[in-house]
């Protein structure tokens, strides 16, 4: 491969007495308020430990009193970099539990908002990653320009950038606005291109290739056992996406392709991610073709009271597999509300990644899993 | 270059030579020594210029301040238990004797011989002559024998402290029992 | 697409940033808004300035101007016509030596406070247009005065010692740091006679100075008690003392072919034979600039203050000002690697044969800002190496072959001293030898690292199939 | 340099041999009374100093130089005890750095296996 | 997929293990629950490689454990439960010797339910610190004002007719939060 001409072999090199490291709460690259205790010995990670919860707010307790529709925005603030997805997973859930129908427009803007939703969270993942890789912000700042349209487009439409409160259920809040559609195009045309340009700046660049291959290798045998879901998953090299596995929003009518890695390792998991936003923009525009004219939104009572009865309903978001489990007891509001947050658990192997690795590949590492606090502590 | 300079130069350096070795006596914390100890070199470097032996002193500079301080500071972080302790051993006494014995006894031969000295003019000829030129020729003429011997010392040097500090590297390897055989073994050894 | 969106917009349309940034007002449309008055003094000064070149190039060809005081071509002549006039004076002439010596301190320490300022600001700009942004425009003009902001900024924060700190020895680093980017600047000669300390073993000077700086950082990591400083210190301490090493083997091809361990004769070589140093020996070059960034923890070799790792490695604990003078201190060594380079390995203060019209200083000058901006360059570009690969680096690839080319050096400048041809056939033939032996030297070193380029990056696998580890294995084979 | 009463200061020999001596004892002192190994690596450091001063003060001051002597020689011998010094604190070090692993301590009054 | 056809070839297998079952889920043996996770995972026919999701409800006198079990190659779902009858401590074996996926999930269940993993390798708090009191995902974790239980039974904005607590200062109790019927 690449990087190992120059690698020298740490291990014996830490003979100074292991010590602990603190990384976080406040560290530039644990992307939000995640703490990492590592013993290390030298440069060489011996143990390490995540303490997560500092953004925790009880979410799931807090919607035991709230109703369905009343939810909705806390799946904003959980995923808060794809917030669209968290809504539509959440809207998907009980439409399915309760029966109501939406729209088939809806469900093309479903598909249009959260595809729009993806590549602005893989270009926030990817640029970040490049930044934990040491490129002085560079790449993150390019990739935060077409992130930034993307915002600006949520803005048209729904009038928030982050916390969207777009997908509602029995349909979407609001109709884009007539100036949407030829921005959105404007956008299309000019993604591929600025793909392209990234891999220009990064995927032949030799340095971030000995920083990013054949490192945070992930098996796809672990992979699968340790319940990964999303790019990192795909990166080890299953094929496995949500929205061919389980169609919803009319995914089947659209063609488009699943990215995989062949090694597992940081480098795949970034080029899956670069590769789905190819992947989305495709999806993106099959669906502004066909989108048909017709309501937005069906109109649904006020507080939905479903059956007594469950339902576990997911969807694929950026990070992954987000799923509800909703429980009902009749109420207007859920007896029991889940949310299995694939951030969190695709960090289920991150003691056997940091394990032996040196202090910057684990950084790296833990860059490419892409992790949201707001969805870890909920 | 008149004198006035050397003059002064003279004593500020010697000065601050004498008063950090003495700190490095003194200093109870061995990174504190460590600092004064570079303190040290670097006025003995300038005191080397003072005797118009820029090569020398720009070589002290690079060697010792750059070199073997940094090599210092690498074994105190290695000792971490030890690192900061400078404390005295139970030989203080003689220590403080022999030294003083020496340092007297220096001072007293160096004032009371008269030494042939070259002074005024036949000084300031040799005064910031470029000395590097000489000093190789000399390295690679007269003393060629002498300075081969040294670059085979510094390569022993070398190859001695990589053999001693990678037989840890060695053992990591064996199993645990042979592990423990073998720094039993080299323990004794010291 | 629909037609007709059923629904009438009622969000407020889109404030997009980024064309705010487009529609700003350009510089051509500043330029004409410029009142008439103001127009008129600008063209009355352009001519002055005219003029004024045609009289000095009158003066310089006629011959007169060389070696007189107000020469300003080479403010050396201005400093020995002071020293006349003081010697004429009947001042003592140890006075004078104290006070022409203090000049030139003083002259050294502005340039180098005066880059801080300029280089910050730049550094600040060029890489917001990297990363299309805009960079620091509020305050003053086109945010000139963003430096100074920082500094006061920096100095009216608190400054915090963090407990269990070495306070004896917390103190000293960010003085102790400066020196030997201060102290660097001495030999280097900015025009023919205008060199603060000439002395005649400067290369070994640089080297020796350089090799203080490691100290202090060092002192700075350890004396916090904070891991990531220590962690910072160690790394940047064991790059140091990799890096000198290539740095010394590129400066000893440079001492080897011009004979002179002297910069002023190193610069007078290039410009006696024009011919820059980097032509000659590009592997040196490319060396010394390589092993320079590692020394100065610039990127892509920053990795003693590796932000997204260590937090700010070895000053992580240092608050205020002095946190400022550490990272103050990086773009004075920026700068000062910018002048060495120039000197070593781009010609000086000579141009081919300009220096005799454009003062040395000014060209010298450019080609520090050249140097800079390309540190600039590499920082607003490229991530970050690992430690371990930088290791390997210098002792796997850059001192071997750098001892390979030393001794080629060695062979061509005994060539050079024996043989009694054209300057420009023997160089020139060196020129082609050393180029062809890098390129054979480095190909056959990476294979003999078992090293080949990523030339073709991997892409990732489209599939339509779906599945887990049985299609994984499927689509592996 | 003449001093204000009228005196004249000079820097002799003798001068310089006098912190020679002082640093050379100085170093003793401490090589001999110090409980680290480290720390009596100094002192050597220092002596050695202190006999590069010694040397580069003669190579300067003395006239009594046979015919064919170099004045210079003395700082070649400098050179030398440069390299000596060098490859002595590598060695030294790397011996204390591994008689901390073996012994956890590199206290030289509890190193005493050598005794008999 | 439906759930009968796993509980029948699991009571096949592993005779004793099934509890229960209907369209949706597989009830099995709480004391067991690692064995029947072990046989669905090694299974050809099943293949449940994945665990997609681990949760537990309170059911005020019983806990149910949840597995969401995902086969990627065969594309289909089970959902397995285990109920844990004693709700003070309730304990059950760990699905970590089976799925890695488990780790966090169980220490998350653990955190807001108190159901304590056995075998669980690192069974600590995940999003609370150690010493919270209580664990707030049961339904009894804090006292709510009068009498109320969690849960939302009545929307004021339709049930118009449905009695309305009268807020008063009497059923404000600083720091607890929303809570309580309709209000």
């Amino acid at each position: 491969m690449a990087s190992h001409a120059f690698e020298v072999d740490q291990t014996g090199t830490g003979s100074a007495e292991p010590f602990v490291l603190n990384i976080g709460p406040q560290h530039p690259s644990t992307h939000g308020v995640f703490r990492l205790r590592v013993v290390m010995d030298g440069e060489i990670i011996r143990d390490l430990d995540m303490i997560v919860g500092y953004l925790h707010r009880s979410m799931e307790k807090l919607a035991e009193e709230r109703t369905y529709t009343q939810n909705i925005p806390f799946t904003d603030r959980a995923d808060y970099l794809a917030a669209m997805t968290g809504n539509l997973g959440l809207a998907l859930a009980v439409e399915r539990m309760t029966g109501v129908e939406s729209p088939d427009r809806a469900e093309y803007l479903r598909v249009i908002f959260s595809e729009l939703q993806r590549i602005a969270s893989h270009a926030m993942a990817n640029g970040t990653l490049v930044s934990d890789a040491g490129a002085w912000q560079t790449p993150l700042l390019y990739m935060f320009r077409e992130r930034e349209k993307i915002l600006d487009l949520f803005e048209m439409t729904c009038g928030a950038r982050l916390t969207t409160n777009y997908m509602r259920i029995g349909g979407v809040a609001f109709e884009p606005p007539a100036e949407f559609w030829p921005a959105l195009q404007e956008l299309l045309d000019e993604l591929p291109e600025r793909t392209d340009e990234y891999a220009q700046l990064l995927v032949d660049n030799e340095i971030f290739l000995a920083r990013t291959r054949n490192v945070g290798i992930i098996s796809a045998e672990d992979a699968i056992n340790a319940s990964l879901t999303g790019p990192a998953l795909r990166g080890s090299g299953v094929p496995w996406d949500l929205r061919k596995a389980e169609p919803y929003c009319g995914y089947e009518n659209f063609d488009f392709d699943i990215p995989v890695g062949k090694v597992g390792d940081v480098y795949d998991r970034f080029m899956v991610r670069m590769e789905e936003v190819k992947q989305s923009v495709h999806i993106i525009r099959q669906a502004v073709e066909q989108i048909p004219p017709g309501p937005h939104k069906n109109d649904i009572p006020l507080a939905l009271r479903p059956e007594p009865g469950e339902i576990y309903s997911r969807i694929e978001s950026p990070r992954g597999e987000i799923g509800f489990y909703l429980v009902s007891d009749g109420t207007p509001a859920p007896y029991r509300f889940h949310l299995r947050s694939p951030a969190l658990i695709n960090l289920s192997l991150l003691r056997e990644l940091g394990e032996g690795a040196s202090l910057p590949d684990a950084v790296v590492t833990l860059g490419s899993i892409d992790i949201v606090l707001g969805e870890i502590d909920r | 270059m008149d004198s006035t300079g050397i003059v002064i130069g003279f004593w500020v350096l010697s000065a601050i030579t004498v008063v950090s070795s003495l700190l490095v006596l003194v200093a109870r914390n061995l990174m504190h020594a460590l600092a004064f100890l570079v303190l040290a070199f670097l006025g003995m470097a300038g005191l080397f210029i003072t005797l118009s032996a820029d090569f020398v002193a720009v070589a002290q500079v690079l060697i010792y301040a750059g070199s073997i301080s940094v090599l210092m500071v690498f074994a105190v972080m290695l000792t971490p238990l030890a690192s900061r302790d400078n404390g005295n051993s139970l030989y203080v006494l003689p220590g403080v004797v022999a030294g003083l014995g020496i340092a007297s006894l220096v001072a007293f031969v160096a004032v009371d011989t008269e030494w042939a000295e070259r002074t005024g003019a036949a000084l300031a000829e040799s005064d910031f002559a470029s000395t590097v030129g000489e000093v190789g020729r000399l390295l690679l003429g007269r003393y060629v024998l002498a300075f081969e011997v040294a670059s085979v010392l510094l390569l022993i040097g070398l190859l001695g402290a990589i053999v001693l500090v990678q037989e840890r590297r060695r053992a990591a390897t064996q199993s645990p029992d042979e592990a423990a055989d073998t720094g039993a073994r080299d323990g004794g050894a010291l | 697409m629909s037609e007709q969106p059923l629904q009438a917009p009622i969000r407020r349309p889109a404030t997009p940033m980024l064309r705010q940034i487009e529609d700003r007002p350009g510089l051509k449309e500043m330029a004409l808004g410029v009142p008439f008055g103001l127009k008129v003094i600008g063209a009355i000064m352009g001519l002055g300035a005219l003029v004024l070149m045609a009289a000095v190039g009158y003066l310089v060809v006629d011959g007169r101007l060389d070696g007189q005081w107000y020469d300003v071509r080479d403010l050396g002549h201005a400093v020995a016509g002071l020293r006349d006039w003081l010697d004429g004076e009947g001042v003592d002439h140890r006075l004078t030596w104290l006070i022409t010596g203090a000049l030139g301190g003083l002259a050294i320490m502005s340039i180098v406070g005066g880059w801080l300022l300029i280089g910050s600001w730049v550094e600040r700009r060029v890489i917001a247009k990297f990363q299309i942004r805009m960079g620091p425009n509020r305050t003053g003009l086109f945010g000139l005065l963003q430096p100074i902001a920082d500094a006061v900024k920096l100095m009216t924060k608190e400054i915090i010692i963090p407990r269990g700190a070495d306070r004896f020895l917390y103190y000293i680093p960010p003085v102790l740091v400066f020196v030997p980017a201060m102290l660097g600047w001495a030999p280097i000669p900015w025009a023919p006679n205008m060199a603060y300390m000439d002395i005649n073993v400067g290369v070994l000077y640089v080297v020796a100075i350089s090799s203080i700086g490691v100290l202090a950082i060092f002192l700075a990591g350890w004396s916090s008690n904070n891991h990531y400083s220590l962690l910072g210190a160690m790394r940047t301490v064991a790059m140091m003392i990799s890096y000198e090493i290539p740095i010394s083997l590129a400066l000893l091809s440079v001492v080897l072919l011009t004979q002179s361990m002297q910069l002023s004769e190193i610069v007078a070589f290039q410009g006696h034979y024009h011919v820059w140093m980097i032509a000659i020996i590009p592997f040196a070059a490319f060396a010394f600039l390589f092993a320079s960034t590692a020394e100065i923890n610039r990127s892509p070799n920053d990795i003693g203050e590796a932000e997204s790792e260590i937090v700010a490695g070895f000053y992580t604990e240092y608050s205020g000002m002095k946190a400022g003078l550490f990272m103050a201190v990086e773009l004075a060594h920026a700068i000062l690697v910018g002048a060495l380079m120039a000197t070593f390995f781009l010609g000086g203060y000579t141009l081919f044969g300009l220096e005799e019209w454009v003062p040395g200083y000014l060209i010298l000058a450019a080609k520090i800002g050249a140097v800079y901006f390309l540190f600039v360059w590499l920082r607003g570009t490229l991530p970050r190496f690992r430690l371990d690969q930088l290791m390997g680096f210098a002792w796997k690839f850059l001192i071997p072959l750098g001892i390979i080319q030393a001794f080629i050096v060695a062979i061509e400048a005994s060539v050079f001293v024996r043989v009694d041809a054209p300057a420009f056939i023997t160089l020139g033939a060196f020129a082609v030898v050393n180029l062809a032996s890098t390129v054979v030297m480095v190909r056959f070193w990476a294979d003999r690292l078992g090293y080949a380029p990523a030339q073709h990056a991997t892409k990732p696998e489209l599939t339509n199939a779906l599945g887990g580890l049985k299609a994984a294995q499927r689509l592996r084979s | 340099m003449n001093l204000p009463g009228g005196d004249e200061v000079t820097v002799t020999l003798a001068h310089y041999l006098v912190v020679s001596g002082l640093v050379f004892g100085i170093g003793t002192t401490i090589a001999l009374s110090k409980r680290n190994a480290i720390a009596v690596l100094m002192g050597i450091e220092l002596m050695l100093n202190a006999v590069n001063l010694t040397l580069l003060a003669f190579s300067r001051f003395s006239s009594a130089f046979p015919a064919g002597e170099e004045p210079l020689s003395g700082h070649a011998f400098v050179v030398f005890v440069l390299t000596v010094a060098a490859a002595e604190a590598a060695i030294a070090l790397a011996m204390a750095v591994l008689l901390y692993r073996r012994r956890e301590t590199v206290d030289l009054d509890r190193v005493n296996l050598m005794r008999w | 997929m439906l759930a009968q056809p796993v509980a029948e070839a699991l009571e096949r297998a592993l005779p004793g293990m099934v509890v229960s079952s209907n369209d949706e889920w597989v009830e099995v043996a709480p004391d067991r629950v690692e064995e029947a996770l072990r046989w669905l995972h090694d299974s050809e026919e099943f293949d449940a490689a994945q665990l997609s999701n681990l949760t537990a409800v309170d059911r005020y006198d019983h806990f149910e454990v949840v597995y969401h079990l995902q086969s990627l190659d065969l594309n289909h779902q089970i959902a397995v439960k285990a109920l844990v009858h004693e709700h003070d401590d309730p304990v059950i074996p760990s699905a970590y010797p089976v799925y890695k996926g488990a780790l966090l999930q169980e220490r998350e269940v653990y955190d807001l339910m108190g159901i304590r993993f056995l075998n669980h390798p690192d069974l600590r708090r995940l999003l609370l610190w150690e010493g919270f009191p209580g664990h707030p995902l049961r339904k009894d974790w804090m006292g709510m004002v009068g009498d109320h239980t969690s849960g939302l039974a009545g929307f004021p904005y339709e049930d118009k007719d449905a009695p309305i607590r009268p807020i008063n200062a009497d059923n404000l109790v600083p720091g607890i939060g929303p809570g309580g019927q309709g209000h």
